[in-house]
């Protein structure tokens, strides 16, 4: 008995020792950020993207002579944790990065989810956050100070993809399934006011389980009552399976439109099945956006390729605009001060290869628009909106006996 | 209600619910023949099912039709299934099941995390190129993918119960399932035995894995669903009724599809869940009045 | 484990109990988050360990704790539709007041409702024995949660905020030092009374009935003991402690979700297992040996094994099942049996029985 | 003298097997009876159908005028009727005291549950174990015992309980030989001193002829025959089904 409390209070000394060593927020010339992000889990798939996004930032900003404060430069570090996709073990971690390990500017993990957990603890310790993948409008009206968002919020995610829909044909027939999730549920919000809007018909709506493999049932449906558009939101799962199915089944749909094409990379994977498919993106590479570290948005895909070997989803991209926003407002700070920095985050308005970011009071970066681009035979073709359409719409999607 | 408006979904309903069911009936196969056999429920059985499909996937990244990707992984899963035998399982095999239960958790954890780590977290599917069947002028699709993979597993199912009747092996794991200690009075090596059931059971998961590489897709994390399913299967069989498995595997897999369509797709877990548990205090209710229980 | 070794504990316990926060200021959330776990291990322990009931499902009654506590502080101030409601665009804010007269009646509703249900649920399927009640309170865990997941006025799969500590012109109100503290000593308190209560329970006529329904509950029945009532009785002690721990670590939390924070069958659910195997079943002070240590090791893993941390976390799980199934207290019991107030002089065991018949 | 417990018409069927068959009898207030047969002949059944292991096909079983055959398991100790089992069943984990004590007989009131036990029960739980010669072995757990010293604690606890009937399954299977005569004296000591009427099942016929006033037999789920000792002892039937003639 005696024995076993003894071994476990030096245990715990051990931990608590581990802690006290810990480094702060800025050592020598290194800047901390931290983050939690989900390695592991359901999201795992975007997760990476996300971290890569982070790592791909922080080492071009260092190459490019890292962070000015003061006349000194910095060189920006981050540390990780793996949130394991689970918003429990996401809100413990940002305790433990800001107590712990003494961070005192976060970035975002992957998801609103895990960033709708995580927000409360940054708001508690006035630890500034800026996160590039939590799109759920709920974070946005819950007053927070210390939020900052890189990107749109989720209700903007298949706004124009309906409004593409009223355009073709008046009062169509929608059919939707959105997984039962906050990100998911967020962008069905947005598209049911367009679809009020436009007066078009819901005839499906269906809620798909968070452990989707299988949306067979809702494809049945939609063969039977031959929707004009389908909508599927379920993050990296539900567009692979979604389109596996589609395929599979052979369902004529004449619109379809989706989220997180481009995570899942469904125009490579599945053998052309993915054609035709209208995707959401906050990003895409043939945005004429430009800004000094990364150049083009052309210039970031290569770059992001030629490290990773894959073209760079959005989520990538965006999170490496996150660090820009850092670098930029701590240079305006010209201060380490948590507070002083969140004031300098909240006068951001920049031009970055990622798009415009300049935040309104909520913290939420306006001054960018969604894009949506189709699968057009492998290739991600920008078509809405017209500004930047490198393609134009194919309407109808063709039959499935022509393709 | 959609299933009036469209009759033949019901149909269609009905053949899809199939077809899911006999996959989830294949891995069930597995878990009746350990539980029946050594007593254990392996919590690591729908690990063994995405472990199996990266296999075949793998196979199928080399350019080969992922179809040639079923022997290997049904090896692969095989020889795995004796090796985590031989180091792990046989310690927990007279234990209570209870801890049997929580040491397959524990190793499929594992199996996660190292398959997130070696085929990375990406959502994968391996396509077979198969068409699809159209019948009564297009009421009814088929993908052929699916009826294929519900002709392997019934195939396979079958199989096992023919093994289980002729062969040597099936024989002694038949014995042993009846009575472990007069089998090993009569001289039949249990250890030997339980190693191989295991490992037959973790194969078979391999193979249905595959089919599920080529059906749905693939994850590092949704084993979770096969598990839990081949678990209800098992229940409502009954234990040792291993032709029963096929029936309730198909059973419920119909049932499943219906459940999508009347109560929502959302619920297909929870719907499964409450089934079981009803079912469950039903049968001890019945037993109540006989005095006796569940046991 | 007898009085004088046991009072020291307990003094140990509290004292640490009381100034570790102040030791550790960083730490707090895993202190509060042990505490918690104490209460999740000992609270199972009444039917893992002490009845032989092993059960997956006293997550449920965290879980609907946890919301049931929200909804009630939340709804005690506002309208909890309003509030759950997906971009709602007003903010809340409690008063003091609010918060303070909306927190114990949450915690207390969140005790009580979940007891009930148990006393309810208990009653259709402690019925079952042996793996059928595991699997049947398995099912019910995981229903619980799938089914949440689509409860509208709880956010479903967005899961709900919980009301933020509330401020005093700007500042954090400086109760016991701040939202932190408080519920630190909150969990810590919890722990406090669940030990006791358990520990007056296990020395009653009931605790022995337990085990006796453990070792042998057809000759319990034969001996006209009302099993039943005994075991639904259990579950509903673990139900109200299990619920009141949700409303705190809801609280803790701030954001609960249906799958991954309340109904939590995949890492709570388990971890609550585990820290009363480790610690050994059916005896007082094993779930709470256990609860610390398998903190502290799962602290560690987190910390070092980055990545690693499940494969680590299921290594460790194999372990303990395969080589300490019977726990460190169990060890102990076999070990130093005269601590568990057993004799065994030699002589006891060659004893043989005479009876005289001369009397 | 009064008839305690009246068996009529009792028939238990397993599936198509007859384990019990239209036996009636009945036990006076205050005696010892035994209940003899071949194994397999449906004694074990018998009594499990008296205290409601399993319901009855037919018949009615009275205790005290009381009915039986609907009443669930624990309903009936109450009423003072307990048995002990051929296969012993204590709880092996706890402490021979331990188990004594749990065994005390509590009313039925909600709370009592949450009662500590008191201290006298210590004293009266070592009395009883001495009186059936356990005491040494008080403190070792339970399950350390060997099979026939189970067999005595299984007594103690039954006395434990204050029963007024007591229905014993082969009380002297797997105790010593040497004990048997002990026993035989603490029975009868039993059936007098706390004035507990006996009902034994029994295949040692030494135990039997100097125990029992009356002995019933059964034979095929049937009852055979019975009578006083010597009358069972010349009879015809009994010897033939022993034998396992026809």
């Amino acid at each position: 008995m005696k024995k076993i409390i003894v071994t476990f209070i030096s245990a715990l000394a051990l931990l608590f020792s581990y802690s006290t060593l810990s480094f702060a927020k800025v050592v020598g010339d290194k800047i901390v950020l931290g983050a939690a992000v989900s390695l592991t889990g359901k999201y795992a798939t975007n997760g990476e993207h996300t971290q890569r996004g982070y790592d791909l930032g922080a080492k071009i900003i260092n190459e490019a002579g890292g962070v000015k404060v003061g006349g000194k430069t910095y060189q920006l570090e981050i540390q990780y944790y793996d949130d394991e996709s689970n918003a429990a073990k996401a809100a413990a971690l940002a305790q433990r990065l800001i107590e712990q390990d003494g961070v005192e500017y976060m970035l975002g993990p992957y998801g609103s989810g895990l960033t709708i957990a995580i927000a409360p603890v940054t708001e508690k310790f006035g630890v500034p956050m800026v996160e590039a993948n939590g799109a759920s409008r709920a974070l946005f009206t819950k007053g927070y100070k210390y939020l900052f968002a890189v990107l749109n919020s989720a209700d903007q995610y298949l706004n124009s993809a309906v409004d593409l829909m009223a355009e073709k044909k008046k009062n169509a027939t929608v059919a939707m399934a959105f997984e039962q999730d906050a990100f998911s549920l967020d962008v069905k919000l947005g598209v049911m006011d367009r679809v009020k809007a436009n007066g078009m018909k819901v005839v499906i709506d269906d809620a798909l389980p968070k452990e989707l493999n299988d949306m067979t049932a809702t494809l049945q449906k939609v063969k039977a009552l031959k929707p004009d558009l389908l909508i599927v939101s379920g993050h990296s799962k539900g567009a692979m399976t979604g389109v596996k199915q589609i395929t599979d089944l052979k369902v004529d749909v004449p619109m379809i439109a989706m989220t997180h094409c481009d995570a899942a990379a469904i125009n490579k994977n599945l053998g052309g099945g993915g054609d035709y498919v209208l995707c959401a993106a906050q990003w895409h590479k043939s945005l004429a956006y430009k800004d000094s570290f990364f150049g083009s948005g052309k210039d970031y895909a290569k770059l992001f390729e030629s490290i990773y070997k894959y073209d760079p989803p959005y989520q990538a991209a965006e999170s490496s605009a996150a660090l820009l926003v850092y670098k930029e407002a701590f240079e305006r700070a010209n201060s380490f001060d948590k507070d002083k920095v969140r004031d300098a985050l909240a006068q951001t308005d920049m031009q970055t290869f990622y798009g415009p970011i300049k935040f309104n009071a909520a913290g939420q970066n306006t001054s960018k628009p969604m894009v949506l681009f189709q699968v057009q035979d492998g290739k991600n073709n920008v078509v809405a909106p017209v500004k930047w359409a490198e393609a134009k719409l194919i309407y109808p999607i063709p039959k499935w006996s022509d393709r | 209600m959609i299933l009036i408006q469209a009759p033949f979904l019901n149909l269609q309903a009905l053949l899809d619910g199939l077809m899911v069911g006999s996959i989830f009936a294949l891995v069930a196969y597995g878990m009746a023949l350990v539980w029946g056999v050594m007593n254990i429920i392996n919590v690591a059985q729908g690990e063994y099912v995405i472990l199996g499909g990266y296999i075949t996937f793998a196979v199928y990244k080399l350019g080969i039709h992922p179809i040639y990707g079923m022997p290997f992984s049904f090896l692969f899963l095989f020889i795995l299934g004796y090796i985590l035998y031989r180091i792990i399982v046989f310690r927990v095999v007279d234990k209570d099941m209870f801890i049997s239960i929580l040491a397959t958790f524990g190793i499929s954890i594992m199996i996660q995390q190292f398959m997130n780590m070696i085929f990375g977290s990406q959502v994968e599917t391996a396509l077979t190129g198969f068409g699809t069947i159209f019948l009564f002028d297009h009421n009814i699709t088929l993908a052929l993918v699916k009826v294929f993979s519900f002709v392997v597993s019934i195939i396979g199912a079958i199989a096992v119960i023919y093994f289980m009747k002729i062969s040597k092996l099936g024989r002694a794991i038949r014995a042993t399932a009846q009575n472990a200690r007069a089998a090993r009075i009569l001289g039949v090596d249990t250890e030997k035995v339980y190693a191989y059931t295991y490992a037959i059971n973790a194969g078979l998961c391999g193979l249905a894995g595959s089919l599920v590489a080529m059906t749905y897709t693939l994850h590092p994390y949704i084993g979770l669903p096969y598990t839990v399913r081949s678990f209800m299967i098992v229940i409502i069989a009954g234990l040792g009724n291993i032709p029963g498995v096929l029936a309730s595997g198909l059973g419920l897999g119909a049932l499943e599809e219906f459940s999508a369509y009347l109560i929502g797709q959302e619920f297909r877990i929870g719907f499964i869940f409450s089934l079981l548990v009803i079912i469950l205090v039903y049968r001890s209710k019945k037993l109540a009045k006989k005095r006796e229980y569940l046991k | 484990m007898k009085d004088k070794k046991e009072f020291t504990a307990i003094i140990a316990i509290i004292i640490a109990g009381i100034f570790l926060p102040s030791l550790m200021p960083v730490y707090r959330v895993q202190l509060s988050e042990l505490w918690i776990f104490m209460v999740f291990a000992s609270t199972w322990n009444i039917q893992g360990g002490k009845m032989g009931y092993n059960t997956f499902g006293n997550i449920l009654f965290f879980g609907l704790g946890m919301y049931i506590c929200a909804s009630t502080q939340i709804s005690y101030a506002f309208d909890l539709a309003e509030w759950t409601a997906a971009g709602g665009v007003k903010t809340f804010v409690h008063t003091v007041k609010q918060y303070f007269i909306g927190l114990p009646l949450g915690l207390l509703l969140a005790g009580i409702i979940p007891a009930l249900i148990a006393g309810f649920l208990g009653s259709l399927i402690l019925g079952l024995r042996g793996h059928y009640f595991a699997i049947g309170t398995l099912g019910i865990g995981i229903a619980a949660g799938e089914f949440a997941t689509s409860v509208s006025i709880w956010g479903g799969g967005q899961g709900m905020t919980v009301p933020v500590w509330p401020k005093v012109d700007g500042q954090d109100l400086e109760i016991l030092g701040g939202g932190m503290n408080f519920f630190y000593y909150l969990s810590f308190v919890l722990f406090i009374i669940t030990f006791f209560v358990l520990r007056w329970l296990f020395s009653t006529r009931f605790g022995l009935i337990l085990t006796a329904i453990r070792d042998n509950e057809d000759k319990a029945e034969a001996m006209g003991v009302p099993t039943m009532r005994y075991k639904v009785s259990g579950w509903v002690v673990s139900a109200f402690f299990m619920g009141i721990a949700g409303g705190i670590y809801g609280n803790i939390n701030g954001y609960i979700e249906p799958t991954e924070v309340a109904f939590a069958g995949a890492t709570f659910g388990v971890y609550m297992v585990l820290m009363t195997i480790l610690g050994g079943k059916g005896t007082l002070w094993g779930p709470i040996i256990g609860a610390l240590i398998f903190q502290v090791f799962k602290e560690f893993f987190w910390t070092f094994f980055l990545g690693w941390q499940l494969v680590a976390l299921g290594f460790l799980i194999v372990i303990i099942v395969t080589f300490f199934p019977e726990g460190i207290m169990g060890w102990l019991r076999n070990n130093k049996p005269e601590w568990f107030g057993e004799v065994i002089d030699h002589k006891a065991r060659l004893a043989q029985v005479k009876i005289n018949t001369d009397d | 003298m009064t008839n305690i417990l009246e068996v009529k018409n009792v028939s238990k069927f397993f599936g198509g097997v007859r384990a019990n068959e239209d036996i009636s009898l009945s036990i006076k207030q205050g005696s010892i009876v035994a209940l003899i047969g071949p194994n397999g002949s449906g004694k074990t059944t018998l009594f499990n159908s008296i205290v409601g292991t399993h319901p009855i096909d037919t018949g009615s079983i009275k205790f005290e005028g009381k009915e039986l055959s609907k009443m669930l398991v624990h309903e009936i100790p109450p009423l003072g009727l307990l048995r002990t089992f051929q296969q012993t069943k204590i709880y092996g984990q706890m402490s021979c005291m331990m188990n004594m004590k749990i065994s005390k007989k509590v009313s039925n009131n909600y709370f009592k549950m949450f009662d500590t036990l008191p201290k006298e029960l210590d004293d009266e739980a070592e009395l009883i174990l001495s009186f059936v010669g356990l005491y040494e072995k008080r403190n070792l757990r339970a399950g350390e015992l060997s099979f026939g010293q189970q067999k005595l604690l299984e007594l103690a606890m039954a006395l434990m309980n204050e029963p007024k009937m007591l229905m014993l399954d082969e009380p002297t299977a797997g105790i010593n030989p040497t004990l048997i005569n002990g026993i035989i004296n603490r029975l009868i000591k039993i059936n007098e001193k706390y004035n507990i009427t006996l009902f034994v099942i029994e295949h040692n016929m030494r135990v039997v002829m100097n125990l029992a006033e009356h002995i019933f037999c059964m034979a095929h789920g049937k009852m055979l025959a019975d009578g006083k000792p010597e009358e069972i002892k010349n009879d015809k039937r009994v010897i033939d089904a022993y034998l396992g003639a026809h």
